[in-house]
């Protein structure tokens, strides 16, 4: 899947393309489908996106839309809280992505042992995924309650005296980076054990035949056999920290003072809440881009060392 | 000596994080709601009741909500892979012009924050007749599902070896022919996974749910589960109840299932 | 047939009692269907609904329930429609019965845009098996409060017992948090025309009221992440001398099985700051007309049934919601199904709107997020004050 | 009837190129043999004729239509791929079933042809197994087996013996050449077996390089081998070249090598040119009886080596020059198992002049026979 | 050092049982080569030895020692496999240095050892490339240079020659020849090539049916074979297993085939135990000047059919019964390659008496001589 196979391809395609008009036709009815749903669904309301983040649009002003063109952008670009959220939703990435990846890999090569605790392993993995986003923030809210809180009591029962966890920003940002962790470890576990599940087992034989050890044999058969399905893993868990907003908004509401809004509460609080839709919608672009930024910059670097 | 017990360690830590939340709801599910508002926090339930469990099943229709649940997650699910495959076929083994292109726009397509395409949406549905049917979910969800599912369904297709697929070919197979004998069988770690990850996206969601699928008949179990709650309290053990009803056995029949697919699958077929 | 179709947002509001009013009202106007649909328990994710679906212009709700904190906003979005042109003279009869403060809230820009349904507020519960085994009657001032709860606390000595629980998270209950202290002062967030005119020292003097609860463990620390459901978890299990929250609680303090306070709770107007007076929160739902309906003039009837005091009786007395008429409160058979009426209204009668503007959410959303992060200290007053003024300067400049 | 032509084939990986304008024709219903160097090309070939992979240039024309353009499933061609490629999710039934009913094959006709092959395989037993819980020889007849079901036009058999133990390689290997001949199939067939080569082929085709360097019958390519390569690439082992001082009588009528007369009026040679005399290891004799009478050369040697093989013992001898100056030549012979030698031992050997075989060492090319070559010139 | 016995060895897979009761002391140094039938349990027994797989019963020792625990990587033995088993994403060179450089050899000696190794497997060209790119031999010579580059103390290959060329192949062996010379190292051998297995081996183990049917030097193999399945397995073509009519003297002194008097005395038999009579093809001359004055029996028979390999012409024959009513035998005849023969020639097969090999019909075992059976009723 790397990028580079694309571009030969593409040579390759070039010199060939007399001979392809059947596999052009293949490519149209087996893209069909995709093109079709993308196209019902996604063009229009990706388009107005676009198209409202160049206007002021308040549901609540007296006038109708206007085009104002990119002072919606500008405005965000002076807005300190924007630059805050840009931060923390940066900072909450750097964090959990690479502790998904780690956690999820854990998971996943648990799982893929033979051994007989493989079951457990595998519903531990699951479960975290299976109980709704919608739920996770709150529980893990729960937990980390001054007073009904497990945490807590466990701190407690440990000699220590209780953390109001949410209440003190750095806590708070341990905490949701704790609960992203473990509700998105399954996800990157998931793709990793597939991933797993394809290496042949004779190159283990090969590797430990010649005297690799464990961490060895990891390191250089089974990471970089890997790498294609981490690469999925980590563009996928990437963009969708960059849209933290369930967990982070059922933990502390962006609270205390603002300190865990991410990008995406801010976008919501903004398009749903206030209705200022042109604002709403210029953020959710810069979201959009500051996306691409990242995945591309993934994309660059970690395509270079795989296939 | 040392790295024993802390692959054990590690291994613990992961386990008691997968499970820890889940059994806590399952815990919860048998206490009250007095027993939660206790500082010390206890346990296990003092008296542990199944009281929970039957307010879970009559206070809300539970049932209709799973069964919407599955009907959209499983339908969703099958048209993202329907979908999905095409598309990762296409980007593996056909030639291709702009397939990074395609690639891209593909995976751009995650990239916009659900809440502000709301509106359009609910527009496109109803502009469809599908407003408050399971059909205004599906769709959208089998979409987002789309991009994830394609590249890891790519991701397998290029691990099968292409002789395998000659072979097929050779053997008097269409190239369609070939990727649903052939290839998706021999990517059935893939498909499962690819599977799962647009069921439990769509098992999950809540905020598309509640915009576009409101009808009592056909709501979802996200959507459902939160109709516990009061205005104003969060009941967590009837909650929790509903909770584990909800998951639990999902979890496991999808683990079930998990366990049916075999490793290794392409073993055995190519020397080399 | 006509199909009028009502929004009823949760449980909470009781759908069930209203289909039988639906019943009755379809029964007496043949040709006239209704369908109550419902989306989400709280106030705002049926905002969130309601918002998808008006940004849309949807149709498919005539007739709206909506949390008192919206009309306002929905008016000025044009989603909803004003009543005048339906209703006539009922219009002043209805005023004139309800409580004072919906010539406030209903009226926008001189419009009628809603009738009330079901109101509420919030009060000062208490714990009257406490203070009478103290000795210590129902304060009527926050000091008073202080020392009831600092003796008691002592004479108890229960660690899980609170002095006062009151919601402190970043929710919208928070906004009044804020609010109780500052209007007891006598002072408003908007003027009447929707002008700022924020009163620094009155909002000081409230933001300092409640870190000075707090200092003295009268408030516990955490109160920052308290939300109204865990202040009503903590009364129910007895663990709290007082607690703040809405009308709604009194039916499971009172009712529900598990309650460890059955009969044990009192009820008091809000207590006042020195020289201020009491003042409490409005709460409750409305009707609305949606601007979408294309049955406008048949949905208004309907609304005018449903908000009539007849209907609301029958909801009162069915489901012990508080009535938006005075003229039940002293109905005798209300008065057998609420039987904390008597202490309540005088409450509602010092009940007041929270700021009435087309950016209520930004407002809301202002006031709540600086008020819990100073009862959370992590910001001290005085720059939670700082925070509440400039940002409420930008939001309504 | 299956008549394939390949015209200019050229084909390049990357900057190496691999095959360069191979031209053949192949006879409906003939046998043809690919053989040659490993990594010269074969395999590639192959997969060009079933349109697995496609030629930079040329054509591959099947009875007279170019078939560049066919997709591997409308040529009707069955491969026997080096690597197998089975399928892996299927068990071995089901692989062997599996080319018949895509092509909607009854289901008893299935069961029957199946069976059939399984049993010519040996695959009887293993039908329900999939392949990863099979020997690499028994995954090889698989793979055979799914070929030979089909009725195919043209069959390809890239080394499908190859890891077949001996016995059951010669049962495989007749019950091929049964085939071939009850079906009369064109067949193309990749080995580096010269015992399959030389019993199977109706022709050999001996690439090197990407070229074709010999194209024809086994008893041409053995016995007049086209050049050096193929003289050392066929045999085994191979035969002895060796650069030995030769020197030309006056007349350029005969040779002077290792001290004796040799004859070389017959070929088309200039006294100037470098040689390069080959002698297969079969044709060292020891004892002089053998020569049956033949003009012969004599060679003086010690047995350095002796692989005794069974049937036959392969002899490395080192050649003693008469002039001492000289380097010495290693070459090896083939001697009945029962002949009697021990290391360190010196003998004669004995080569006809008949089975002396004449290359120009600058070029690698035979020296042909002068009546052959006057041929040549006169049409 | 690394002796190595293997003590009652079993393994079975799903309901079949693989190998039985294995028993092998491989001497520390030896070179020891394993041949048997597709499928009779070479690879699962090379996989015991090394780690991969785990027998169900009985010991592997080494130096004394059972490492039936022993994780592989512990072992410090090379194998080649026999599917190979690259690492798909790694450079030619990489594969290669894998095993060198987890061990942590300096980079200027993992370059120089795995250069060596390139350059000794032809590979040199082909260091950058990763697997997907080479051809089936280039594999296979990469699978063997990763055995190769280390110090193992046990080297283990599964058929490691199979997909490469005649000369190459003669190259390779060679070259597993010195190195084993050189090295001393113990070495297990899979093949399917009979040249290799008796030009390598220090003693060949014939394994059928899970079990090993005889153990023993490649001469012994091929002179003495243990059973009609040795017998028949080694050689090429096999030997000619005949259940020829045969009567006995009255003394049990001699036998009468085929009209002519066979002396048996020498045998351990009873005259009524049925007799398989066993020649190898090289044994059947036609030339009578052959036999040396050996005594000799001689067949009629009728050439059927000829395959002409070059060096020497493989001749299938049926044998003409004196008495008709019996049912007719085929021999194959190995001749020299210049003997010319035609189909359907008629013509005397002789074979010397000392050449014909005796087995018990029944149980398949070849016939002790008495002297042999003697000596062991002494011991
Ligand atoms: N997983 C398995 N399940 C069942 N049978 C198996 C399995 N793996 C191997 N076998 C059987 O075990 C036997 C021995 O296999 P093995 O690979 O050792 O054979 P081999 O002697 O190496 O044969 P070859 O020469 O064909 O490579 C074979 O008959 C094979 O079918
Ligand atoms: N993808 C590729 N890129 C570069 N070179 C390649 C590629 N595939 C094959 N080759 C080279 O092409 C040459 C021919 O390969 P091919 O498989 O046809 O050889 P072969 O004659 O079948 O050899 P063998 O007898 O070893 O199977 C080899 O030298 C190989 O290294
Ligand atoms: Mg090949
Ligand atoms: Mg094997």
């Amino acid at each position: 899947m790397s990028l580079r196979t694309i571009f030969t391809r593409r040579q390759h395609s070039l010199r060939q393309k007399s001979g392809d008009i059947s596999q052009a036709s293949l490519a149209f009815w087996l893209l069909l489908p995709a093109v079709l749903l993308l196209g019902l669904i996604v063009v229009y309301p990706v388009a107005k996106v676009i198209h409202d983040s160049f206007y002021s649009i308040s549901l609540f002003s007296d006038s109708g839309p206007m085009f104002i063109g990119f002072a919606n952008y500008l405005d965000a670009l002076r807005d300190p809280d924007v630059w805050r959220a840009v931060r923390f939703t940066l900072a909450l990435c750097v964090v959990t992505v690479p502790g998904a990846l780690l956690v999820g890999l854990g998971l996943a090569l648990l799982a893929n042992r033979e051994w007989k605790w493989r079951w457990p392993v595998r519903l531990a993995l699951l479960l975290p995924w299976a109980l709704p986003l919608a739920f996770s923030g709150m529980i893990f809210a729960w937990f980390f309650n001054t007073e009904y809180g497990v945490v807590n009591d466990l701190l407690r029962r440990a000699g220590f005296a209780p953390i109001s966890f949410l209440l003190i920003p750095q806590w708070g940002f341990f905490a949701i980076c704790i609960a992203t962790i473990w509700k998105t470890s399954s996800f990157v576990a998931l793709i990793l054990l597939a991933g797993l599940q394809t290496i042949p087992r004779s190159l283990y034989e090969a590797a430990e035949l010649e005297g690799a050890s464990r961490w060895q044999t990891f390191r250089h058969v089974t990471l970089p056999l890997l790498a294609p399905a981490m690469m999925v893993a980590l563009i996928f868990r990437t963009i969708s920290a960059l849209q933290s907003f369930d967990i982070p908004y059922a933990m502390t509401q962006g609270g205390p003072a603002r300190y865990t809004e991410t990008l995406s509460i801010l976008i919501n609080t903004t398009a749903i809440e206030y209705m200022d839709v042109g604002y709403g919608s210029a953020l959710a672009v810069l979201l959009f881009l500051l996306s691409m930024v990242v995945s591309s910059i993934y994309l660059r670097k970690l395509y270079k060392g795989t296939l | 000596m040392l790295k024993l017990p802390l692959r054990w360690i590690a291994a613990a830590v992961l386990l008691i994080n997968g499970f820890f939340p889940a059994l806590w709801i399952l815990l919860t599910s048998f206490k009250s709601d007095i027993e939660l508002a206790q500082t010390p926090i206890t346990w296990l339930p003092q008296h542990p009741s199944l009281n929970n469990y039957l307010h879970a099943f009559s206070d809300q229709p539970l049932l209709l909500f799973l069964g919407n649940s599955f009907a959209v997650a499983l339908l969703s699910t099958l048209l993202t892979l329907f979908a999905a495959t095409g598309a990762a076929y296409t980007l593996t083994r056909l030639q291709l012009r702009h397939r990074d292109l395609i690639l891209i726009l593909l995976v751009a397509v995650a990239m916009f924050p659900p809440a502000t395409l709301l509106v359009p949406l609910f527009e496109i549905m109803r502009g469809l007749g599908l407003i408050n049917t399971y059909g205004a979910l599906i769709l959208p969800y089998a979409v987002q599902s789309l991009p994830v599912c394609t590249l890891v369904l790519a991701s397998f297709f290029q691990q099968v070896p292409k002789d395998i697929e000659n072979a097929a070919m050779l053997d008097g197979c269409t190239r369609l022919q070939a990727l649903y004998r052939i290839v998706l069988p021999l990517s059935a770690p893939g498909v499962f996974t690819a599977g799962i990850l647009a069921f439990v996206n769509a098992w999950d969601e809540f905020l598309l749910a509640l915009a576009l699928n409101a009808a009592p008949g056909s709501r979802t179990l996200p959507v459902g589960i939160l109709l516990y709650q009061g205005e104003f309290t969060f009941p967590w053990p009837v909650i929790s109840a509903a909770l584990v009803v909800a998951i639990v056995p999902l979890a496991i029949l999808i683990v079930l299932f998990q366990e049916r697919v075999i490793s290794g699958l392409t073993t055995g077929g190519i020397k080399g | 047939d006509t199909v009028l179709r009502v929004f009823i947002g949760g449980p909470a509001q009781r759908p069930d009692l209203f289909r039988t009013l639906a019943d009755r009202y379809e029964a007496s106007h043949p040709g006239i269907r209704i369908e109550i649909g419902s989306s989400a328990a709280t106030s705002e994710l049926q905002r969130k609904y309601l918002s998808v679906l008006l940004n849309a212009h949807d149709p498919s709700f005539d007739a709206l329930m909506l949390d008192i904190v919206h009309p306002y906003q929905f008016a000025t979005a044009s989603w909803i429609a004003p009543l005048d042109p339906y209703l006539g003279k009922e219009k002043e009869a209805l005023l004139a019965d309800g409580l004072p403060i919906y010539r406030q809230t209903n009226l926008i820009k001189g419009q009628l845009y809603t009738l009330p349904a079901v109101t509420d507020a919030m009060f000062m519960y208490y714990r009257k098996d406490l203070l009478a085994q103290y000795g210590i009657a129902p304060p009527q001032s926050w000091q008073e409060l202080e020392a009831a709860a600092q003796t008691i606390l002592k004479q108890e000595n229960k660690p899980a017992l609170q002095g006062l629980s009151m919601q402190g998270a970043p929710i919208e209950g928070t906004v009044c948090s804020f609010l109780l202290p500052y209007w007891s002062q006598g002072k408003e967030v908007l003027n009447k025309n929707g002008k700022l005119i924020l009163d620094k020292p009155a909002a000081l003097q409230s933001l300092t009221l409640w870190t000075g609860l707090i200092k003295k463990n009268v408030i516990r620390r955490h109160v920052g992440e308290v939300k109204t459901g865990d202040t009503v978890n903590t009364f129910k299990a007895g663990n709290a001398i007082f607690a703040i929250n809405w009308g709604f609680a009194w039916n499971v303090f009172q009712n529900d099985a598990d309650s460890r306070v059955k009969d044990k709770v009192g009820i008091i107007r809000m207590p006042a700051m020195p020289g201020g007076e009491h003042a409490t929160c409005l709460g409750g739902w409305q009707w609305a007309l949606s601007n979408y309906s294309r049955n406008k003039a048949q949905t208004a009837d309907l609304l005018r049934f449903l908000a009539s005091p007849e209907s609301v009786r029958f909801i009162t007395l069915q489901g012990g919601l508080l009535p938006p008429y005075l003229s039940l409160y002293d109905d005798a058979d209300v008065q057998a199904v609420i039987p904390w009426l008597k202490d309540a209204k005088p409450a509602l009668l010092g009940a007041r709107s929270r700021p009435l503007t087309a950016r209520y959410a930004q407002v809301s959303d202002v006031l709540r997020i600086s008020t819990s992060a100073v009862l959370a200290g992590s910001l001290t007053t005085e720059e939670g004050l700082e925070d509440i003024s400039l940002r409420l300067e930008r939001i309504l400049r | 009837m299956a008549k394939l032509s390949l015209q200019r084939i050229s084909k390049h990986f990357a900057q190496t190129h691999i095959l360069k304008d191979i031209d053949l024709d192949i006879d409906s219903g003939e046998f043809l043999v690919l053989i040659g160097p490993s990594g010269c090309g074969k395999s590639t070939l192959l997969r060009i004729v079933a349109g697995l992979d496609h030629a930079d240039e040329g054509q591959v024309i099947l009875d007279g239509r170019s078939i560049n353009r066919l997709p591997p499933r409308e040529r009707n061609m069955a491969l026997v791929f080096q690597d197998y490629a089975l399928y892996p999710h299927k068990t071995v039934y089901d692989n062997l079933a599996f080319g018949l009913s895509i092509r909607g094959t009854p289901k008893s006709e299935i069961e029957q042809k199946v069976q059939a092959a399984a049993e010519l395989l040996q695959l009887t037993n293993l039908l329900q197994r999939k392949p990863a819980a099979l020997s690499g020889g028994q995954r090889q007849r698989v793979a055979i087996g799914r070929a030979l079901v089909r009725e195919a036009q043209l069959f390809l058999f890239d080394e499908p013996l190859s890891n077949l133990d001996a016995k059951l390689r010669t049962e495989m290997r007749m019950e091929i050449k049964r085939l071939h001949q009850r079906l009369g199939k064109t067949m193309i067939y990749v080995t580096h077996d010269q015992v399959e080569a030389m019993t199977l082929a109706d022709r050999i085709a001996v690439i090197n390089h990407g070229r074709i360097e010999q194209l024809g019958t086994p008893a041409d390519i053995y016995q007049s081998p086209a050049t050096t390569f193929v003289a050392g690439f066929m045999g085994s082992p191979a035969m002895n070249l060796l650069d030995l001082p030769l020197q030309w009588s006056t007349n350029g009528q005969s040779a002077f090598i290792a001290g004796q007369t040799v004859p070389v009026g017959h070929l088309e040679t200039t006294p100037e040119q470098a040689i390069t005399l080959g002698i297969r290891p079969e044709h060292l004799y020891i004892d002089p009886g053998h020569l049956n009478g033949q003009a012969a050369i004599t060679l003086n040697a010690v047995i350095e080596l002796i692989e005794p093989l069974g049937a036959e013992t392969i002899a490395t001898l080192r050649l003693e020059q008469p002039t001492a100056n000289l380097e010495t030549f290693t070459v090896q012979a083939r001697l009945p198992g029962h002949q009697a030698v021990v290391n360190g031992q010196k003998l004669q050997l004995h080569v006809a002049h008949a089975n002396l075989h004449w290359f120009d060492s600058e070029k690698g090319t035979r020296l042909m026979t002068r009546q052959a070559g006057n041929k040549d010139q006169a049409a």
